[in-house]
């Protein structure tokens, strides 16, 4: 597919891109051996390499040149400690141990369909390793995110349209807290919660509200005859619990006027 | 290179950019157009700007040179791309709303008090801004410490009529043998 | 709505999008498009695309859905104005990527079998980093090893939509005798 294919085989890849200097015979001079060796990316690509330069037939492997072959490059890489070695090493084993295994003779068989060509396996894993090396160049030439596409990226006023959806909250959580909470108290007295006094602390809530909107109440505004004696009782506790909490004052100025309620402290302000 | 190629190398740059840029930042930092006069790069920008007057998005020139931005009145449509997921309240707040439910009117300390810990602002602001707690008052002692409530917000919330109809949380039983007497 | 103000829409929603939108995504936070069908919207989507062809920017479909981005053939001429070069990656990053693709799920072990090479934690670490390649569980095997998978921040990385999109790459013929001598 690519031009580096067409015009010869590709030594492997540098950096992305398609080696075309290969050495021209087994000869590479040392200090160049790093490089080359680096444009490899690993024993299966140099084997791959040195069975597609000398054009061989693989199911008809001359094994002995190429463990050969494969040996000198070992030995150079010892000499440089090169570290990627050891792979390079197992390699050189494997062709060792089919070269062995060629040349001594077979022994009497049974079953004839038992003994593998000792070559058969390495054929197979090289023809695997090609097929994914082909998948590896064609990803590579795929177009790419920051080198070929660049994604569009355009202003909007939307953010300040944004509408942030708060949480939701199950009346059951509250409880929950309020249970998690109580049991962290230590618990001595007067924590229990009642209906009625709930009432009784809505209502003082409701007074403080009105009383710091108006300043001054009549006390007679506090009541309501739709709530009946039972809304009347609590107001009348809720004022109590507020003078008592020292929240409010009431006032009389004299004996026969209205009485009022007023924030304690207000005239402080 | 042609007026075609200029435009679309110039459209995909302007794109492309993270920022707005001017006909001479594209002529500067594009190699292909260093041939290119900035008359010609100025004439394709106008020939742009009007390519795109009725789609969805727009080339506008604006104090830094040029971006794309979509449509002013698309905004509101937009929105819900970035609205996110709410993520759940803390249980440091849910316990603060719990208090100043069962507790209101309380102030501050007294909710310190109760929890332990020192209640963050952000938790009663956050209260606040929900229209769920309220102060209704000062409490007449050194500092005059606001009082917190809840609000007819929170009753709506929750479905709730009064605070009475809050559920009855079950108190430990040593001190509900001291408070049975008081119980209706 | 009608088809040019769904288009509209459409168009500034993937333009301002941070990220590729599927159709079904741009149908749920979009709030006009809660009436509209997804196949008008598929449609539209299809209309944008032809329109966009020719462009400096196009619309293409990827595996986590539609983005705009510019004509991959404007790459080089864009690249000055970014400071950073774009990554390259080793012939070793490719192949251990291009095993994980074809061979999910893979082990590490798999890998060097196939490569003939110890998989280097550098690698693993890099398309691990880039999202490009997960764990997705563990072999049954003594020694439980990972089993390796590519990501759609793979397939979007490189363009792609689908893993099927992968060229098929098994070629039991490739080296024997007359492929072999065919060669150069």
């Amino acid at each position: 597919m690519s031009v580096a294919e067409q015009q010869s085989l590709p030594l492997g890849f540098v950096r992305g891109e398609a080696v075309v200097d290969k050495p021209e015979d087994l000869y590479i001079p040392p200090d160049a051996l790093e490089l080359i060796l680096e444009s490899f990316s690993g024993p299966m690509d140099l084997l791959l390499y040195l069975i597609k330069r000398q054009k061989l037939d693989i199911v008809d492997l001359p094994i002995l040149n190429i463990t050969r072959q494969y040996v000198e490059y070992v030995e150079m890489m010892k000499e440089l400690k090169l570290e990627l070695a050891s792979d390079y090493l197992v390699m050189a084993a494997i062709l060792a141990e089919i070269k062995s295994r060629m040349l001594l003779p077979k022994p009497p068989q049974q079953d004839d369909e038992d003994e593998e060509d000792p070559r058969a396996a390495l054929i197979r894993r090289l023809q695997e390793y090609e097929a994914i090396r082909k998948g590896a160049e064609w990803i590579e030439q795929q177009p790419q995110t920051a080198r070929d596409t660049f994604i569009a990226e355009v202003e909007s006023n939307a953010q300040q349209h944004i509408e942030v959806t708060p949480p939701a909250v199950e009346l059951a959580e509250l409880a929950l807290a309020f249970s998690r909470v109580l049991q962290q108290l230590d618990l001595k007295a007067h924590h229990h919660i009642q209906r009625e006094q709930l009432s009784t602390r809505e209502r003082m809530s409701q007074i403080l509200q009105r009383v710091s909107e108006q300043t001054h109440i009549r006390f007679s505004a506090l009541f309501s005859a739709e709530e009946g004696r039972a809304g009347a009782v609590v107001s009348f506790l809720a004022i109590l619990e507020l003078v008592k909490e020292a929240l409010i004052e009431v006032v009389q100025v004299n004996p026969d006027s209205e009485i009022h309620i007023r924030q304690r402290g207000a005239e402080a302000r | 290179m042609n007026p075609e190629q200029l435009q679309q190398l110039l459209e995909a740059a302007l794109f492309a950019a993270p920022k707005a840029m001017t006909a001479e930042q594209l002529k500067q930092q594009l190699a292909p157009l260093q041939q290119v006069s900035l008359k010609q790069i100025q004439q394709q920008l106008q020939s742009i700007q009007a390519f795109y007057q009725e789609r969805g998005v727009q080339l506008v020139k604006v104090a830094s040179g040029y971006r794309f931005q979509t449509r002013p009145e698309l905004g509101a449509a937009l929105a819900g791309m970035w609205e996110e997921k709410p993520p759940r309240y803390s249980a440091a707040l849910l316990e603060t709303l719990a208090l100043i439910a069962y507790r209101q009117p309380i102030t501050r300390a007294e909710i310190e008090e109760v929890r332990g810990v020192s209640v963050s602002s952000q938790i009663m602001k956050t209260l606040q801004e929900r229209e769920w707690v309220e102060v209704v008052g000062h409490k007449d002692v050194p500092g005059r410490p606001q009082l917190y409530a809840t609000t007819p917000a929170f009753l709506d919330y929750f479905n709730l009529s009064d605070l009475a109809e809050l559920p009855v949380i079950d108190e430990p039983e040593s001190i509900t043998a001291e408070t049975a007497t008081n119980e209706e």
